[in-house]
């Protein structure tokens, strides 16, 4: 399996700057998620069985994210929160900045693939962020702040995970 | 003084002199409770949080008036060494001596100057009080008698361990600490209050209490029966244990509102005394003891011949099954053996132990690694039940920019050539990434390695965690690599190995701002704009381990329930493949004294499994 | 030979019949009694009747560890439990083979002389009632009452002060006690000219007290008599300053003796000790602020303190006499024997028994009171 | 009196052993026979007139009762302790009340809580255990806290607050005298012993859960 990643930044950077409305930004980034759900079902049989674990739980995240965006698409009252979201903004912690990515391979351990989400996560939030930056003042900029402090949380919370499943021997220890 | 003569006839006027008294004013003595000194003794109070249920109160009361009540309002936490046990007094026989007040480990037990309590006719059930933080009548009255450092009934106080002088240390790998004499033992033995909190605390459930109480006693035979009870590691874990036992000690408690200054008994350091002096003839007699001469005609295959296979097969073979354990290195103790050094556990003392352990019949086939010597299905084919117990030997990669060059290397791979006397040339520096005690053990090792070869050390030991906060190694491991010359650069992150013209040249790290988030759980935030060089001939990685699985082959894999990367197991151990039975690190983390309690969790299960 | 409602029984065809005093007779000190057999009012034979205090804390301690005798050892003599303390630490002590810090010592003292004082001043009230005047009682407990705050001051305990412990004591004095003290003696000197008047030099008492009980210094020796009983017959004997311990040696203080041995001499003895007492605090108070250091010696925790094997005879001076413990370890953590050896002892039973002999039924009261025996240190 | 002219007098006693303790209190150990010989020595050589106690001891391990004569000299200063053993199986031995008076006491005190015999002396007689008829209670084969536990009965209490931690599952966990009266401070409170505590109690009495 080839690593998109990378490539991937700027196609969709361009796909996402062209569009003018919450509803159109919610649509790219619900395909976005359903894309890397799509992704990480489709690697859990390529995984072994021990660590098979972590990439469902990388396809349930994503999957909870696309719940969330297309809530917040169809539901007004969730817009309330996406606001209250922005005025809480996630910091990045940076911890996993300096790992090296690597391909998946057919094979991957678990290590390549936290550092593989990682990575991903990391891609998409200075993506929304980027957008956020440029986009004017309203709607469409809290729109991408508030996607960007998705993916930033995402990444933190696979960082702690990180942490715990590398640094320190397993999860619970 | 005016003298009174015995002739003195006085005057039969003299009981009128005390008409005087009517003109002096009298003394009148209002009808209530009047208040108490400031040192009273009154009744009782008792603080609930730091009351730990230890029940030295109960022992120490003279009358027998302090029974112990099980509150199940109060959360028990046997690590935190805190027992929903609490004492409720018999105002009937008590004698407010206080002394309860003076044992209190945790200074939890007071007197208030309150001092009255009326009750009606047969009301008895009123003097049976329940002390709280508010007393008898929930009437809020100032402390009365409260422990004073006078008053303290409790030593203190370790007896100090004797260890080797840093520079004596540096150059050799001889144990580091000296060992308790026979006196220092008794006296260390005697502070004991005997409460139990560690025998709960202990995973293996050692009987500490007893092996204290033996060793206070003089009976060092007795006390490694007590041990051998429990653990066939005894040498092992008098030195390298993680000591949770000394953790819940209930003299170790120290709390701003209690007592200052107050340390565990070294309940190690007793072990690795009674251990160390009585001898290995009558230790191999003490643990014969139980072994049936029944044979079950079923066998048991143990793979990993760790604190954890191997307890399971003392066990077993103790129970009468025919019990082989494979190991794939030549020597058996695991990562005892090839994780520790030998200037915290010399390598006799393991071999002690583990000759112990084949003197009750277990047979270890070395040099035999499962998956290429020999399958997996044979193994199973062959026995009636498998325990799979080999440890985390993995080690971890940063994965950093650098790691793959071959001069970084990992911290398991490098403590398992020192004792396997491989001829190791030490790098004249060295930056370890890591800062938890295997961190600290590779470190100490290449300092040993360094002074002897170069005369110079110089090791750097570069941890994400802060020291004195969330350092994860023990504190005496980092003050003792300290003396050893040892760097500590805590609170720094790896961000890449430095290399130049395919040479690593040193290790490259930025600040850690902050290690935990909000909720206490680790998340390393990194502040890239702060950066260091380490200049480094070698730099070895430090971080997590794993269990290499890979022995299992595809099918089993697949085959077995995992849960979060590891085996699943249920509470005895036993996975979701009927024969198969999994126990140690690779289930439950890295601990030897663990490891021992999972050894016996699983035996259990296996035996009466067997003997269904 | 305890029968409820105890009559008279006339004994035969003699002028004799028996009565019985006590066990709670007003004029005892304390529970116990005398069978006497009388010839009209005079008394041919008084027997000693004890056990109604035995709670057997000799068998007790034995069953206790070293620590929790503490809590015991005040309870055998109530209006003076100091010595009792003193007397069981300081043979531990001696066994153990360990002193008590000279601060502590000190402190120890203090303790028994104010114990001392708060004693005769019950004794003084118990004496005057058995001769029908009550107000010397109101007045000595009264003033026992101002000692007592003192104890609870220092001790957390009025009566039973558990304050010593085999190696020191267990607290410091409170800050400013040793003004309050000084105090407190001030006021109990102001008070010697009232109880001379009152009692001491009061007629109607010393008519009924001279030549009562009269014990010559060889009938004391042989019947074993000691302390303010012994002195009053004329030999100056005080274990405080023949057998010292603590730092009695270094305070200055007489030793008042009587000559002729009866009732009235006894009493006056106490008298004169109780202002020797005063006497020694005075200088405790001088001295003690000077006396830097530490108030305990550490004992190993009491949960497992086992004291080496050994004896010892550990006697001090109590406001009744010659105060004795007797310790025996066998190296447990328990005493194998306390033997406890009260004064009283002697005092309560074969020296009243004597002293009875003779005397008119209105003295025995009396006499059993100047002896001031304090019957629990017979019954244990 | 020298120490040299005391120890002297001690010496005539062929079987005695002597330790000075310290310098008011010499121990010396002599056979049961020799014992009134030597208090009669010192008593009447060396001034010790006042028999301060006699104590005995139950050395049951030994079969033998220990006693301890203290002897005081007003004259010396000194306390001198006689010890001797004496056969327990065959408790008598003779009075000293010829020599000192207070040794009525004593003796009969020995002889009511030991059941030594004391030939001679004048009171050998009940006391202070008017009302007993058992074993006299100071041996050490007489274990008082069973007998407590055989004749009296705990007070039993049932205040509200112990209601209600037993209807929450809690209640009393352990007793006092399972601490006091086993003989040893053992401690009750771990796991094991509590579960195992709770076994027992399922079909015994007084366990509230």
């Amino acid at each position: 399996m080839k690593n998109t990643n990378k490539e991937g930044h700027s196609k969709s950077y361009k796909k996402l700057q062209t569009k003018k409305t919450l509803e159109e930004i919610l649509d790219i980034a619900i395909s976005f998620e359903k894309t890397a759900r799509d992704f990480y079902t489709a690697l859990i049989p390529n995984v072994s069985k021990n660590i098979r674990y972590l990439v469902e739980e990388l396809a349930e995240e994503e999957q909870q994210h696309f719940d969330l965006f297309t809530n917040l698409k169809e539901n007004s009252e969730v817009k309330k929160q996406l606001v209250k979201k922005i005025n809480t903004p996630v910091e990045d912690h940076k911890f996993s900045d300096f790992v090296k990515l690597v391909d998946l391979g057919d094979n991957p351990d678990d290590q390549t693939i936290l550092v593989y989400a990682l990575a991903r996560e990391d891609a998409a939030m200075k993506q929304y962020r980027d957008l956020a930056e440029n986009a004017p003042k309203g709607e469409l900029k809290d729109t991408f702040s508030f996607l960007a402090i998705e993916e930033a949380e995402h990444k933190l919370e696979l960082e702690k995970k990180y942490y715990e499943i590398i640094h320190s021997g397993g999860p619970g220890m | 003084m005016k003298k009174i003569d015995y002739r003195d006839k006085g005057s039969i006027l003299n009981p009128l002199k005390n008409l005087q008294f009517f003109a002096r004013k009298p003394i009148t003595e209002k009808l209530e409770p009047r208040p108490a000194s400031a040192s009273y003794r009154g009744f009782h109070i008792n603080d609930m949080d730091l009351c730990i249920g230890c029940s030295s109160c109960q022992k120490i009361c003279d009358n027998a008036a302090i029974t112990m009540v099980e509150v199940p309002s109060i959360k028990e936490d046997a690590a935190k060494g805190i027992r929903n046990l609490r004492p409720a007094i018999d105002y009937g026989r008590c004698c407010w001596c206080a002394l309860c007040v003076d044992i209190c480990p945790t200074s939890a037990i007071e007197m208030t100057r309150e001092y009255v309590h009326t009750c009606d006719g047969d009301d008895t059930d009123s003097y049976f009080v329940f002390p709280s933080e508010n007393g008898i009548h929930d009437l809020k009255f100032a402390k009365g008698w409260t422990k004073t450092e006078d008053s303290d009934l409790l030593d203190r106080i370790r007896r100090p361990m004797g260890e080797m002088k840093p520079e004596a240390r540096i150059n050799n790998f001889d144990e580091v600490v000296d060992g308790f004499t026979m006196e220092m033992a008794v006296e260390e033995a005697s502070r004991c209050v005997d409460c139990g909190l560690c025998e709960d605390a202990c995973p293996a459930h050692m009987h500490a209490p007893n092996y204290i109480r033996s060793i206070y006693e003089g009976n060092l035979e007795q006390a490694v029966e007590w041990m051998y009870e429990t653990n066939p590691f005894s040498h092992v874990c008098g030195r390298v244990c993680t000591h949770i036992c000394e953790d819940a000690c209930s003299l170790g408690r120290v709390d701003e509102n209690g007592v200052k200054n107050s340390q565990p008994i070294a309940i190690r350091w007793l072990k690795r005394f009674a251990m160390d002096n009585v001898s290995k003839a009558t230790i191999k007699h003490i643990a014969q003891k139980g072994k049936t001469h029944i044979k079950s005609g079923k066998s048991v295959a143990v793979i990993g011949a760790g604190p954890a296979g191997l307890t399971a097969a003392f066990d077993l073979a103790k129970k009468g099954h025919r019990v082989t354990v494979y190991e794939a290195l030549p020597k058996a103790g695991g990562m005892t053996r090839y994780g520790i050094p030998n200037y915290r556990l010399p390598e006799d003392r393991l071999d002690q132990d583990i000759e112990v352990i084949t003197s009750v019949g277990v047979k270890i086939n070395y040099n035999v690694r499962v998956g290429t010597d020999i399958s997996m299905q044979q193994i199973h084919q062959e026995n009636d039940a498998v325990i799979l117990a080999i440890g985390l030997h993995n080690g971890r990669s940063t994965r950093i920019s650098g790691s793959d060059n071959k001069a970084v290397v990992k911290a398991v791979d490098l403590l398992r050539m020192i004792p396997q006397g491989d001829k190791f040339i030490a790098p004249k520096s060295a930056v370890v990434i890591g800062g938890g005690n295997v961190a600290m053990d590779i470190a100490r090792s290449m300092a040993r390695l360094q002074m002897k070869q170069h005369n110079k050390v110089n090791v750097v030991v570069s941890a994400l965690e802060a020291l004195g906060n969330s350092f994860l190694a023990d504190d005496e491991e980092v003050s003792e690599s300290l003396e050893e010359g040892i760097t500590i650069l805590d609170s720094r992150g790896p961000k890449q190995c430095v290399i130049s013209k395919g040479r690593l040249t040193g290790l490259e790290t930025v600040n850690v701002l902050s290690i935990f988030d909000n909720k206490g759980r680790f998340s390393p935030k990194y502040d890239n704009s702060d950066l260091q060089y380490h200049p480094a001939e070698m730099v070895i990685e430090a971080i997590g381990q794993s269990a290499d699985i890979t022995l299992l082959g595809k099918d089993l894999i697949e085959e077995l329930d995992w849960d979060r990367g590891r085996i699943k197991i249920n509470d005895n151990g036993s996975t979701s493949v009927e024969w198969l039975w999994s126990a140690g690190d690779m289930v439950k983390g890295p601990d030897v004294i663990n490891a021992v309690a999972d050894g016996h969790r699983v035996a259990n299960d296996i035996d009466s499994y067997l003997t269904r | 030979m305890r029968p409820e409602n105890y009559q008279a029984v006339p004994l035969g065809d003699s002028n004799e019949y028996e009565i019985f005093i006590g066990p709670n007779h007003p004029g005892i000190e304390g529970n116990y009694a005398l069978k006497l057999i009388l010839d009209g009012d005079t008394v041919v034979k008084g027997t000693t009747d004890a056990g109604y205090l035995h709670r057997g804390f000799e068998k007790l301690m034995e069953g206790r560890l070293w620590i929790q005798n503490l809590a015991i050892v005040p309870r055998i003599c109530v209006p003076d439990p100091a010595p009792m303390e003193v007397s069981y630490s300081l043979a531990v002590e001696e066994i153990m083979g360990i002193d008590a810090p000279i601060r502590a010592q000190w402190i120890r003292v203090l303790q028994l002389e104010l114990s001392r004082i708060a004693a005769h001043l019950f004794t003084f009230g118990g004496h005057a009632a058995t001769t029908g005047m009550y107000t010397p009682m109101y007045w000595g407990v009264a003033d026992r009452d101002l000692v007592l705050d003192l104890f609870e001051d220092f001790t957390g305990g009025r009566v039973y002060s558990i304050y010593n412990i085999p190696g020191g004591v267990r607290r410091e004095l409170p800050e400013g006690f040793l003004e309050k003290l000084s105090h407190l003696l001030d006021y109990l000197e102001s008070r010697q000219n009232d109880y001379d008047n009152l009692l001491f030099t009061n007629q109607i008492f010393v008519q009924r007290a001279k030549g009562v009980g009269v014990l010559s210094k060889e009938d004391a020796l042989e019947y074993g008599v000691t302390g303010p009983n012994l002195r009053a017959c004329g030999l100056a004997f005080d274990v405080r300053r023949d057998d010292p311990y603590l730092i009695y040696d270094q305070l200055e203080f007489d030793i008042p003796t009587q000559q002729k041995g009866d009732a009235w001499s006894r009493i006056l003895v106490r008298r004169d000790e109780l202002f020797q007492s005063i006497h020694i605090l005075r200088q405790v108070i001088a001295k003690l602020p000077s006396i830097k250091g530490p108030i305990r010696t550490a004992i190993p925790n009491p949960l497992s303190w086992n004291v080496p094997a050994g004896e010892a005879y550990a006697r001090v001076e109590s406001s009744k006499g010659e105060l004795a413990y007797y310790v025996v370890s066998d190296g447990g953590d328990k005493p194998y024997r306390v033997h406890v050896r009260g004064p009283s002892s002697m005092h309560a039973v074969q020296t009243l028994e004597f002293l009875a002999k003779g005397a008119r039924i209105e003295d025995v009261a009396q006499i059993m009171f100047s002896l001031d025996a304090c019957p629990p240190e017979v019954d244990r | 009196m020298s120490l040299e002219s005391l120890n002297e007098i001690l010496n005539k006693i062929n079987t005695i052993k002597i330790t000075h303790k310290h310098k008011r209190r010499i121990r010396v150990d002599v056979k049961a026979d020799s014992l009134t010989t030597l208090l009669e020595l010192i008593k009447g050589q060396a001034s010790f007139l006042h028999l301060s106690a006699i104590t005995c001891v139950d050395w049951i391990e030994d079969n033998q009762f220990e006693l301890v004569y203290h002897v005081w000299s007003y004259e010396e200063n000194c306390l001198i302790s006689a010890h001797t053993r004496i056969d327990r199986d065959d408790a008598k031995f003779v009075t000293v009340y010829d020599l000192y008076k207070p040794a009525d006491f004593f003796e009969r005190d020995i002889y009511e809580m030991y059941g030594v015999f004391f030939i001679g002396s004048p009171r050998m007689e009940k006391f202070i255990l008017t009302e007993w008829f058992g074993m006299p209670p100071m041996r050490k084969d007489f274990d008082s806290e069973a007998y407590v536990q055989e004749t009296f009965n705990w007070t039993e209490y049932n205040p509200d607050w112990l209601q209600e931690l037993s209807d929450q599952g809690g209640g009393i966990a352990i007793k006092p005298e399972d601490i006091r009266l086993s003989g040893t401070l053992h401690n009750k409170a771990t796991h094991r012993e509590r579960e195992k505590a709770k076994k027992e109690h399922v079909v015994g009495k007084g366990w509230k859960s």
